[in-house]
C-alpha cells in the first residue's frame, strides 16, 4: 500500500521545483503537474481497490517522523478517505487538463504552483487526523485559493479575493482559538484520542469544552459558506476565472467538507442539530436566492453553496441518527459530494466555453446540449444521475426517522434549484424566434382586438408572467441572431472532451449506483431507458440515418412490449397496451421526417420504455425512478419545440413538483405497496399522504388548478410530441391513481364519512368543464386540442373516482378511446399544420377540398370525441352517465353533461374553421397531408368503426380487467349491454343510423340528379354584393363571442393567477433575501461574526 | 497569574482586532486589525502552554519524564504559535498585496467603495 | 329472421309515415294558430306539403361541395334516428320503433348527430351567415341542455332507470303518476329548456331572418331545403314524443299521442307568440340561470 | 393523335361555352363559377302541371325592397291583407325565394344588385314588376340614373301598373301570376338563359363598374 506521505511529499517537492522546470520549457511544468495529478489519482484508486478487497483491515493510520500519534501527526486512509480522494484528484486532474488545453491558456508559473498546493492541501485535509495539522492544511488550501481567485488579474477578482480573505481570516481565527482551547482541555490534538475520551465527563470539569468545539466547528462551517454569511464566497465564484471557480467549488470545498465531517465526531447532539439546521437553511435559501439570479456564474455559486449546505446537513444528521441510518445517510453524502464535484466543475467549464466561443445559443450544438443537460440534470437530482439515488436514500432514511420537515426542505430546495438551472438551459437552448415565455396568440393587424377579448388575451399574458425570467438569464449579453461567424474558429473540441469525461463519470456513476440500488429488488430492467437513451444519443451524434434509427427503435420497443405485455394482465395489461402499443403506432408518423432530428428518437424511445417500466416496477424506488425518467424525458421532448422554452420549463417544474409531492406522500405511508389492490384495502393511511399522492397524479393529468402547464406544453411541443403527450403520457397520472386506488376511500375529514374520492370526482368534473370552456375560446388549434385533452382526462378522473365497477370500466374505456380519437385528431391536425404552416384556425378554412382524408379523420374523431352516436365515443358517455347516476353523483353528472355540450361546440368550431368556409389564396395549391400521416389515421378510423359496431370488443376485456376488484355491474345480451339503469346496443344503433342515412341520401340523389351545379366559393348570397376576399368572408375568429359575452366573467384564469402569484412571491422573496449580499466586505465580516455569535448562543440554549 | 494576564491581554487584543475589522473603513487598517487579532490569538496560545516557573521542556536528568507534568512549559503551544505566526505573516502579506492591487483598480482604500459585486 | 326484419321494416315505415304527416300537419296547424294570435287567417294547414313539393320540383339547384350535399342528409338522418330510438306509443308494436337499441342517453346524444350534420353542411356553403347562425344555435343548445340534463338526471334518479319505455311504463295507471305531478321541478326545468329546443321565440336568434337571413340554411335551396323542411316536421315530432314520454305519461294510443303532443307544442307556440327575441348571450344567461337552478333543485331533492 | 385533337376541340368548345368574366381580375376568377346558364326543359304532362300547381301555391317572395314601392309589400303581411292565406310568404334569401318583386324604380346601383339576386334565385323563378317605374320609368323616365324598362334587363312575368299600386292591386297581381304559372306561361328562367347575351349586353350598358362574374350562380 502506498503511503499517503508520498502524495504530500511528491506534491510539495514538485510544487517547489516547478519554477525550475519552467526554465526547461514553457510546457514542461504543465506536463509534470498533470503527471503528478495522475499519480495522485492512481494512488487513490489503488487504495480504493485494496480497501474494497479487505475492508476489515482498514482504516490504516500512517504515522509521520517515526512517532505514533499523538506525538506526531498521523494520516488515516480508510474507504471514505480513499473514495473522496479519488473524486477530488480526478476532478483536479480534469481541471488541470482543462486549464492547459483550453484556448489562449495562460496556465503557467505561479498558477500551476498554486494549483498544485491547493490539491496537496486538500489531500492533506482529507488525510490528516491532527487538529492543528488540519489548520495548517486549511490555511494552505485557503491561501492557494486566495491567490488563485485573482489569477485572472481582473478588477472584480481582486475585490472578491479580498472579501474571501477577510472571511477566511475570521474563520481561521475562530478555528485556531477553538483548537487551542480544546488542546488545553484535553491535552491532545489527535482527533481519535479526543473522540475516545469521555467528553461528557470532561465537560463537567471544563465547562468551556463545548465552546471550544463549537469554535472549531464554526471555523470550518464558515469556510463552508453557510447562509446568510456567504456573500464573499459567491462573489468569488462569480468573479474568478471559471476554471478556478470550478476548482474552488469542486476541489477546495470538498476538502473542507471532509474536514468538517472529520471533526463532526466531536459534536455533541445539540451542536449536530444546529449543524443540521444551518445546512438546511443554507440549502433552501441559497436555492431561493438563486432563483432571482441572472448572472450565470453567480447562479452556479448559489447552487454550489446550496449543494454544500445539504452535505453539511447530512453530516450533522449522521451524528443524530441511529448508527445504521448514519452510515446510510453518510453514503448518500459521499455520492452527493461526488455528484457535485463533477457536475459543478463541468458547468463552470461549460460556462467558460460559452464565453470563449461567445455562444448564446446551443441549439445547433448537440454535444454541447448533451453535456449541458447531463450536468444540469445531475445537479438537480434527476434520474439516472447519482444525486437522484443519493437523495432517494437520504429521503428514505429521513422518512424512517420521521423527519418530514427536512424532506420537504430538501425537495423544495431541489425544486428551486431545478427551476433556475433549467431556466438557464432553456434560455441557451431556445430558438432565435422563441420569445422565451409562453407563446401568445398572434392576431393579425386586420382583425382588431375589441375590449371584450382582452380578458383572454391578458390571461395568456398572465401565463407568460410565470416564465418571465426565462428570457433574461443572459440579458446583459448581446443576443446574436445567428451564431457568431468567428465562433467556429474558436471551437476547441479537446476541451469539450475533458468536459465530456466529467459527464461520462457522472453518467457512469449514476448507472452503477442505479444498478446497485435496483438490484436489491431485482428491477435492473428499469435501467433500460437509460441505456437506450445513451445509445441513441451516441447514434445521433454519429449521424446515423434517421429512418434506420427509427426502425431500430420501433423494433426495440416492439420487442420490449412483447416481453412486457406477456407478463401483464388485467388493468396492467390495459395500460400496457395503452402506453406501448398506443405510442408505437404514433411513432409511424415520425417516418415522414427525413433528416436527423437530434435526440428525438432516443428520447421518445426512452420515454415509452419508461412508461412501460411504470407497469413492471414493484418497489417505490423503481416506480419513482421510472416516473421521474418519464417526466424528465417528456419535458426534454417538449423543449425540442421551436418556441417551447417557457412551456417546457413550466412543464418540468410542475411535473417535478408533482413527483416530489407524490414522493412525500409515499414516504409518509411506508406500509403502502404500489400494487394495484382495488379498493378493498381498509387500512387507514394518513390523509396528507393520500392528498400528496393524488396531487402527483393530478399534476400529470392536468387537473383543474394544476393544469396551467398543460396548454403551453402540448401546444408548443412538436406535433408528434403533442400527440404522444396528450394521448399517452397524460394517462400515466391515471395509472398512478389506479395503482394507489386503495387510498382514496378514506374519509376526507377525520370525523366525516365522505371519502377523498368524492373530492377527486368533483375535481374531475370541473376539470372537464373548465377544459372544454378554455378550449372554446382558443384561436390556436393546438391550444384547443390541449385544453380538450385536459377536459377529457377530467372525465377519466371523474369516472375513476366513482370507485365502482362501472366507473372503472368507464375510466379505462375513455382512456383507450381518447387515445384513439386524440391521436387521430392530432395526427390529422399535424398534417394540416405541416401544409398550412400556421396554427391559427381562422387563417385556414375551406381545406376540405384540398385535404379530404384529413377532413374525414377529423370528422370521425370529433363525432367520436363529442360522444355522438353511433360512434364509439357515445359508449364512453353512456357508461359515464350510467355509472354516475348509479352511484348517485347526480350533480357531477350534470356538470359532465354541460362539459360535453361545450365540447361539442369547440369541436364543431375546430372542424368548421379549418375545413369548411372559405379557402384562402395561399392554400389554393395545397395537397393532402403526406402519406406517413395518413396511414395511422386510416388504421385508427378502422379501429373506431370496429369498436363502434361491436362495443363488446372493447368493453368486454375492460370489464374482465376490472372484475377482480368489484362485482360485475353490466351484463351483455347479444350486442346489447345492460346496466341497472339502461341499455345500449351499439350494433343496432349503427344499423339504424346507416339506414336512416341511406334513405334521405337516395331521395336526394333522385331529386337532384341532373341540374345541380357545383359552384365556387364566392358564389354565395352576400346580401346582393360580392365577397371581397376570403379572409373577410370566412367566419372563424372569436367564433363564440356571444358565449364569452355571456359567461366570460367566469373564465378568469384563477389557477394561473394563483400560480403566478406563487411564483412572483417566491421570486420576490428570493429578491428580498439577496439584499443581504451588499457587496461590502465589512458587512460580510459582520455577518460572519453575528452568525457565529447566534450559533454559539443557540448552543447555550438561549440568550 | 501571569498566564491569566496573558490570556486576558490576548482576549483584549482579539476584541480590538475584531473591532478594527468591523469598524475601520481603510483596507490597510483592516489588515492591521487582522494582525492584531492574530497576535491576540498567539498570546492566548502561548499563555495556555505557559506554566509559572516552569523550565524549558527538555528531558534530561534533572527533568525525567516522571516529573514533566506541571513543571515544564508545554512545548506544543509554542510550536503551534510558531506555525501560526508563519501562516499569519503569509496571509498578511497576501492581504497587503491585494490592497495594493485593489487600490490600482479602484483608486480607493475604503472598503465601502469596493462593492461592485453583490446580490 | 328475414321475416322479422321485413315486419320491423314495415312497422318502421308506418311509424315514419305517421310521424311525418303528423309533424307536417302540426306545423301547418301551428302556423294557423300563430296567425290567429296575430288576427290573420293564416296559411292553409297543408301549406307545408306544398312548400316541400315545390322545393323538390325546382328545376335548378346549386351545391357547394360534398358536405353541403350531405348536410341535409345528416340532418334528416338525425331527425329520423332520434324518432326511431324513441317508443312513440306505449305497448304498440308498430310504434315501438328501435327503442331497444338504446336508452334516453342515446336519444339525447343522437340529437347532436343531425345538428352536427346540418352545421357541417351549412359550413361548407362558405357563407359567413351560416356559421354565425350555427355558433348561435350551438351556444344556445349547450345552454338549454343544462336544465334538460339536470331534469333527466333527476327523473332517472327518481325512477332508477334511463329507458324511455320504462319511464312510460312507470307512469301508467293514472294521471297522478305522470312525472309532471310526481316531479314538478324536473318537469318545469325541462319544459323551459324545451322552449329553447324548439327554437321558437324568444329563442329564435339562430334563424334571425333579417340579420343573418335564416342563419345556417341560408344557402340551402331546392331539394336541400325540402329535406330540411321534412326533417323539421319529423324532428319536431320526435322531440314532442320524447317530452310526452318523459313527463306526461307517454301515450297508449295514437290518439292520446296526438292530443298530448299537440298540447305540448301549443305551449311553445303560445310562449313564442307572446315574447320578443333574446340575444344569444342573453339566452345563454337565461338558461344557465333560473332554469338551471330549478334543475339543480330537482336533483337535490332526489339526493336527500 | 386523333384523341389529342378531340380533346383539344372539346377543350376549345368548353372554353367557348364558359363565360369570360371580364369584370374580374385574373386572380379573382377562380373564386367564381364561370358556367353559362342553361335552358332546362320542363317536365311533361301531368307532372309539370302538378309541379306548376305547387309552384303557384307556394310563392316565396324575395324580401328585397328595391324601391319605394316596397312599402306596399309590408301591408300584405299584416292581418288586413294576409298574403299567407294564398301561400305567399317572404323569404330572406334569394336562394330560397321564387318570386322577385321589383318594388318600383330601379336605379343603376340597385340594378346591379337586382341582377345578382335574380341570378341567384333557383328556377323556375318569377319576376313581378311593381309600379309604373318598372314599365317605362314612370316619373323617373328621364332620370340619368334610373332604368326605364325592366324587361330589358331581366325577364318580367307580370307588371302591376300604378304609382303606387295599392296592396289590393298587388294581391290581384299575385293571383294573376298564380294563374299564369298554373297555365305554364311563366318561363322567364329559360328565356333568360336563351337570351343571356342580350340581357347581359343591356345590363353591362348601364352598369359601368362590373366587378362580378357574368352570371352569378
Amino acid at each position: 500500500m502506498v503511503s499517503p506521505l508520498y502524495i504530500l511529499g511528491i506534491g510539495l517537492g514538485i510544487a517547489f521545483l516547478l519554477p525550475l522546470f519552467e526554465k526547461l520549457g514553457k510546457k514542461i511544468p504543465r506536463i509534470i503537474t498533470l503527471i503528478t495529478l495522475m499519480v495522485f489519482t492512481l494512488i487513490a484508486v489503488s487504495w480504493v481497490v485494496m480497501i474494497s478487497g479487505a475492508v476489515d483491515k482498514f482504516p490504516v493510520i500512517f504515522n509521520t517522523i517515526g512517532f505514533k500519534a499523538p506525538f506526531a501527526i498521523s494520516l488515516q486512509v480508510g474507504l471514505i478517505e480513499a473514495l473522496v480522494l479519488v473524486m477530488i484528484n480526478t476532478a483536479a486532474l480534469l481541471s488541470g487538463l482543462f486549464l492547459s488545453l483550453r484556448k489562449d491558456s495562460h496556465w503557467e508559473g505561479k498558477q500551476i504552483v498554486l494549483f498544485l498546493t491547493l490539491v496537496i492541501g486538500v489531500n492533506g485535509l482529507v488525510l490528516t487526523r491532527d487538529l492543528f495539522n488540519l489548520f495548517v492544511f486549511l490555511e494552505i488550501v485557503s491561501i492557494s485559493m486566495y491567490a488563485l481567485i485573482a489569477s485572472n488579474d481582473e478588477k472584480h477578482a481582486y475585490e472578491a479575493g479580498f472579501k474571501y480573505l477577510i472571511a477566511g481570516s475570521i474563520a481561521s481565527a475562530f478555528y485556531l482559538i477553538g483548537v487551542i482551547y480544546l488542546y488545553r482541555f484535553t491535552g491532545t490534538l489527535f482527533i481519535d484520542q479526543i473522540v475516545a475520551m469521555d467528553l461528557a465527563a470532561l465537560q463537567a470539569t471544563h465547562p468551556g469544552l463545548v465552546f471550544a468545539i463549537a469554535l472549531i466547528m464554526l471555523g470550518l462551517l464558515i469556510e463552508l459558506k453557510p447562509f446568510p454569511s456567504n456573500g464573499w464566497a459567491i462573489d468569488a465564484y462569480e468573479a474568478s476565472d471559471p476554471a478556478v471557480s470550478a476548482m474552488i467549488s469542486a476541489v477546495g470545498a470538498s476538502g473542507v467538507v471532509f474536514a468538517f465531517y472529520k471533526i463532526s465526531s466531536l459534536f455533541p447532539p445539540e451542536m449536530a442539530e444546529i449543524v443540521v439546521a444551518s445546512g438546511a437553511v443554507t440549502f433552501v435559501f441559497s436555492q431561493l436566492v438563486g432563483l432571482r439570479q441572472k448572472r450565470v456564474r453567480r447562479m452556479l455559486g448559489y447552487s454550489s453553496v446550496g449543494q454544500i449546505g445539504i452535505i453539511v446537513m447530512i453530516i450533522g444528521l449522521q451524528r443524530i441518527l441511529k448508527i445504521d441510518d448514519a452510515q446510510m445517510i453518510m453514503s448518500s453524502a459521499i455520492i452527493l459530494l461526488g455528484n457535485h464535484i463533477f457536475s459543478k466543475a463541468g458547468l463552470f467549464w461549460l460556462s467558460d466555453i460559452f464565453d470563449q466561443e461567445q455562444l448564446r445559443r446551443v441549439r445547433r450544438r448537440p454535444l454541447m446540449i448533451v453535456l449541458f443537460g447531463v450536468f444540469l440534470g445531475s445537479l438537480a437530482g434527476l434520474p439516472p444521475f447519482p444525486a437522484f439515488w443519493a437523495k432517494w436514500r437520504m429521503i428514505t432514511v429521513l422518512a424512517e426517522s420521521d423527519k418530514l420537515f427536512l424532506i420537504i426542505i430538501i425537495l423544495l430546495g431541489s425544486l428551486f434549484e431545478a427551476g433556475y438551472l433549467f431556466r438557464w438551459f432553456t434560455t441557451l437552448l431556445r430558438d432565435e424566434s422563441d420569445p422565451g415565455d409562453i407563446h401568445e396568440e398572434q392576431i393579425p393587424e386586420d382583425i382588431p382586438v375589441s375590449s371584450s377579448q382582452t380578458g383572454v388575451v391578458s390571461s395568456t399574458r398572465a401565463l407568460a408572467a410565470l416564465a418571465e425570467n426565462a428570457g433574461s438569464v443572459v440579458e446583459e449579453l448581446p443576443v446574436l441572431s445567428v451564431e457568431d461567424p468567428t465562433a467556429a474558429e474558436k471551437r476547441n473540441p479537446v476541451v469539450l472532451a475533458v468536459v465530456a469525461i466529467s459527464s461520462v463519470i457522472v453518467i457512469a456513476a449514476g448507472v452503477l449506483l442505479g444498478a446497485e440500488f435496483l438490484r436489491a429488488s431485482n428491477e435492473l430492467l428499469l435501467l433500460i431507458p437509460v441505456a437506450v437513451l445513451t445509445a441513441g444519443i451516441l447514434f445521433d451524434l454519429l449521424h446515423l440515418p434517421h429512418r434506420i434509427h427509427l426502425i431500430l427503435a420501433m423494433a426495440g420497443i416492439s420487442f420490449y412490449s412483447y416481453r412486457i405485455l406477456m407478463g401483464l394482465d388485467g388493468i396492467y395489461l390495459v395500460f400496457g397496451i395503452l402506453f406501448l402499443t398506443g405510442s408505437l403506432i404514433q411513432m409511424i408518423s415520425l417516418y415522414v421526417k427525413k433528416s436527423l432530428h437530434f435526440g428525438l428518437i432516443p428520447m421518445i424511445t426512452a420515454l415509452i420504455l419508461s412508461l412501460g417500466n411504470l407497469l413492471i416496477s414493484t418497489t417505490r424506488l423503481g416506480f419513482f425512478f421510472s416516473w421521474e425518467m418519464m417526466t424528465v424525458l417528456s419535458s426534454l421532448l417538449i423543449l425540442r419545440g421551436r418556441k417551447a422554452s417557457g412551456a417546457g420549463l413550466r412543464y418540468l417544474l410542475f411535473s417535478l413538483g408533482g413527483a416530489y409531492s407524490m414522493l412525500i406522500g409515499l414516504m409518509l405511508y411506508p406500509d403502502f405497496s404500489l400494487l394495484l389492490q382495488g379498493v378493498r384495502d381498509v387500512s387507514t393511511p394518513p390523509v396528507l399522504a393520500v392528498f400528496l399522492i393524488s396531487i402527483g397524479a393530478m399534476v400529470k393529468m392536468g387537473s383543474l388548478g394544476l393544469h396551467i402547464w398543460l396548454p403551453g406544453a402540448y401546444a408548443e411541443a412538436e406535433n408528434e410530441i403533442s400527440s404522444l403527450l396528450s394521448s399517452v403520457v397524460s394517462k400515466a397520472g391515471l395509472f398512478l391513481l389506479f395503482v394507489t386506488s386503495s387510498l382514496y376511500l378514506i374519509p376526507l375529514l377525520p370525523s366525516g364519512n365522505i371519502p377523498v374520492s368524492v373530492l377527486l370526482g368533483w375535481i374531475g368534473a370541473f376539470t372537464a368543464l373548465a377544459g372544454a370552456f378554455f378550449a372554446l375560446f382558443q384561436e390556436d388549434i393546438k391550444y384547443t386540442l390541449a385544453y380538450s385533452s385536459m377536459g377529457q382526462v377530467g372525465y377519466m378522473l371523474l369516472a375513476f373516482s366513482l370507485m365502482t365497477h362501472l366507473g372503472w370500466v368507464t375510466s379505462l374505456y375513455m382512456a383507450v378511446t381518447h387515445l384513439l380519437f386524440k391521436a387521430l385528431l392530432f395526427l390529422a391536425v399535424a398534417g394540416v399544420l405541416y401544409r398550412t404552416k400556421t396554427r391559427m384556425m381562422y387563417q385556414m378554412g375551406g381545406l376540405i377540398k384540398r385535404m379530404p382524408i384529413s377532413f374525414i379523420t377529423v370528422l370521425l374523431s370529433i363525432i367520436a370525441l363529442s360522444g355522438v352516436p353511433p360512434l364509439t365515443g357515445f359508449g364512453g358517455k353512456w357508461l359515464l352517465y350510467t355509472a354516475l347516476i348509479e352511484k348517485g353523483w347526480y350533480l357531477q353528472a350534470g356538470v359532465a353533461m354541460f362539459a360535453s355540450a361545450i365540447a361539442f361546440l369547440y369541436l364543431f368550431r375546430l372542424i368548421h374553421v379549418i375545413f369548411l368556409g372559405q379557402l384562402k389564396d395561399e392554400h389554393r395549391a395545397m395537397k393532402e397531408a403526406p402519406i406517413g400521416f395518413l396511414i395511422p389515421q386510416v388504421v385508427g378510423m378502422i379501429v373506431i368503426m370496429l369498436f363502434s359496431m361491436y362495443p363488446s370488443l372493447l368493453i368486454g376485456p375492460l370489464q374482465r380487467a376490472v372484475t377482480p376488484f368489484f362485482s360485475e355491474s353490466i351484463i351483455w345480451e347479444g350486442y346489447t349491454v345492460f346496466s341497472t339503469l339502461g341499455y345500449w346496443n351499439g350494433n343496432a344503433v349503427m344499423y339504424v343510423t346507416i339506414g336512416v342515412f341511406i334513405f334521405p341520401l337516395a331521395w336526394l340523389l333522385l331529386m337532384q340528379r341532373k341540374h345541380t351545379r357545383m359552384v365556387e366559393q364566392f358564389n354565395i348570397v352576400f346580401a346582393a354584393e360580392r365577397p371581397d376576399r376570403p379572409e373577410t368572408t370566412h367566419f372563424g375568429y372569436n367564433f363564440f363571442a356571444h358565449y364569452r359575452r355571456a359567461l366570460g366573467m367566469y373564465l378568469t384564469p384563477w389557477a394561473t393567477r394563483w400560480w403566478t402569484g406563487v411564483v412572483t412571491l417566491t421570486d420576490s422573496l428570493g429578491g428580498t433575501m439577496r439584499r443581504i449580499y451588499t457587496g461590502n466586505g465589512q458587512t460580510y465580516a459582520f455577518q460572519i461574526i453575528l452568525y457565529g455569535t447566534v450559533l454559539l448562543l443557540l448552543l447555550r440554549g438561549g440568550f | 497569574m501571569i498566564t491569566q494576564l496573558l490570556i486576558i491581554l490576548g482576549a483584549a487584543l482579539i476584541l480590538v482586532g475584531f473591532w478594527g475589522v468591523l469598524t475601520r473603513k481603510h483596507i490597510v487598517k483592516i489588515i492591521i486589525s487582522f494582525s492584531i487579532l492574530d497576535t491576540g490569538i498567539h498570546l492566548i496560545m502561548v499563555g495556555i502552554g505557559y506554566i509559572k516557573d516552569g523550565s524549558a521542556p527538555i528531558i534530561d536528568q534533572e527533568m525525567p519524564v516522571s516529573r514533566l507534568a506541571g513543571n515544564v512549559v508545554d512545548p506544543i503551544p509554542s510550536a503551534l504559535v510558531l506555525t501560526a505566526i508563519v501562516i499569519g505573516v503569509a496571509v498578511t502579506a497576501l492581504m497587503l498585496s491585494y490592497a495594493v492591487q485593489l487600490y490600482t483598480f479602484y483608486k480607493t482604500v475604503s472598503i465601502e467603495q469596493i462593492k461592485e459585486l453583490k446580490w | 329472421m328475414m321475416k322479422d326484419i321485413a315486419i320491423k321494416a314495415g312497422y318502421t315505415l308506418i311509424s315514419l309515415f305517421v310521424i311525418t304527416n303528423y309533424g307536417l300537419l302540426l306545423g301547418g296547424t301551428m302556423a294557423r294558430v300563430r296567425a290567429k294570435v296575430q288576427g290573420r287567417i293564416g296559411q292553409p294547414v297543408w301549406q307545408p306539403y306544398i312548400d316541400i313539393i315545390k322545393n323538390n320540383v325546382l328545376r335548378t339547384g346549386i351545391s357547394h361541395g360534398v358536405m353541403f350535399y350531405l348536410g341535409p342528409v345528416f340532418r334528416l338522418a338525425g331527425g329520423l334516428g332520434t324518432y326511431l330510438f324513441i317508443p312513440a306509443v306505449y305497448g304498440s308494436l308498430v310504434f315501438a320503433n328501435f327503442a331497444f337499441s338504446g336508452d334516453l342517453l342515446l336519444v339525447m346524444y343522437f340529437i347532436f348527430f343531425g345538428q352536427l350534420g346540418m352545421a357541417l353542411g351549412a359550413g361548407q356553403s362558405g357563407h359567413p351567415y351560416s356559421p354565425i347562425g350555427v355558433a348561435r344555435g350551438l351556444a344556445q343548445m349547450s345552454a338549454f341542455e343544462v336544465p334538460f340534463a339536470l331534469s333527466v338526471i333527476a327523473i332517472a334518479a327518481q325512477y332508477q332507470t334511463l329507458s324511455v319505455t320504462e319511464f312510460v311504463a312507470l307512469q301508467q295507471g293514472g294521471i297522478l303518476n305522470w312525472i309532471v305531478f310526481t316531479n314538478p321541478l324536473a318537469t318545469i326545468a325541462a319544459m323551459i329548456s324545451f322552449l329553447g329546443m324548439s327554437m321558437g321565440n324568444p329563442f329564435s336568434i339562430v334563424i334571425a331572418p333579417q340579420e343573418i337571413p335564416i342563419g345556417p340554411p341560408t344557402e340551402m335551396q331546392s331539394s336541400f331545403l325540402g329535406m330540411l323542411q321534412t326533417n323539421r316536421a319529423i324532428f319536431n315530432g320526435a322531440k314532442l314524443v320524447l317530452f310526452m314520454n318523459l313527463y306526461f305519461g307517454g301515450a297508449t294510443s295514437v290518439l292520446s299521442m296526438v292530443v298530448k303532443t299537440f298540447l305540448i307544442y301549443l305551449y311553445t307556440v303560445i310562449v313564442g307568440a307572446s315574447f320578443p327575441r333574446f340575444r344569444a348571450d342573453q339566452s345563454i344567461r337565461f338558461f344557465l340561470g333560473i332554469p338551471t337552478l330549478i334543475g339543480i333543485a330537482a336533483v337535490v331533492v332526489q339526493m336527500i | 393523335m386523333k384523341k389529342d385533337e378531340m380533346n383539344e376541340q372539346i377543350a376549345q368548345i368548353d372554353k367557348a361555352m364558359r363565360l369570360g368574366n371580364e369584370g374580374l381580375s385574373d386572380d379573382q376568377k377562380a373564386y367564381f363559377c364561370d358556367q353559362r346558364p342553361e335552358r332546362i326543359d320542363p317536365y311533361h304532362g301531368i307532372l309539370e302541371r302538378f309541379a306548376n300547381w305547387a309552384r303557384a301555391e307556394s310563392l316565396w317572395i324575395l324580401g328585397f325592397g328595391t324601391g319605394c314601392g316596397a312599402i306596399e309589400l309590408r301591408p300584405l303581411m299584416t292581418s288586413r291583407y294576409d298574403m299567407y292565406r294564398y301561400g305567399i310568404q317572404p323569404r330572406p334569401t334569394p336562394r330560397q325565394a321564387g318570386v322577385f318583386v321589383i318594388g318600383g324604380y330601379a336605379s343603376v346601383k340597385t340594378m346591379k344588385r337586382i341582377v345578382r339576386s335574380y341570378e341567384q334565385m333557383q328556377g323556375p323563378k318569377f319576376v313581378l314588376g311593381l309600379g309604373s317605374c318598372t314599365i317605362n320609368g314612370g316619373m323617373y323616365w328621364d332620370s340619368y340614373n334610373t332604368i326605364n324598362r325592366l324587361d330589358h334587363y331581366i325577364p318580367v312575368d307580370i307588371y302591376i301598373a300604378g304609382c303606387m299600386p295599392r296592396p289590393e292591386a298587388l294581391l290581384a297581381g299575385f293571383n294573376r301570376l298564380k294563374e299564369m304559372i298554373k297555365a305554364g306561361q311563366c318561363d322567364g328562367m329559360n328565356s333568360y338563359a336563351e337570351n343571356f347575351d342580350w340581357y347581359k349586353k343591356n345590363q353591362k350598358q348601364i352598369i359601368k363598374h362590373w366587378n362580378m362574374p357574368d352570371y352569378n350562380w
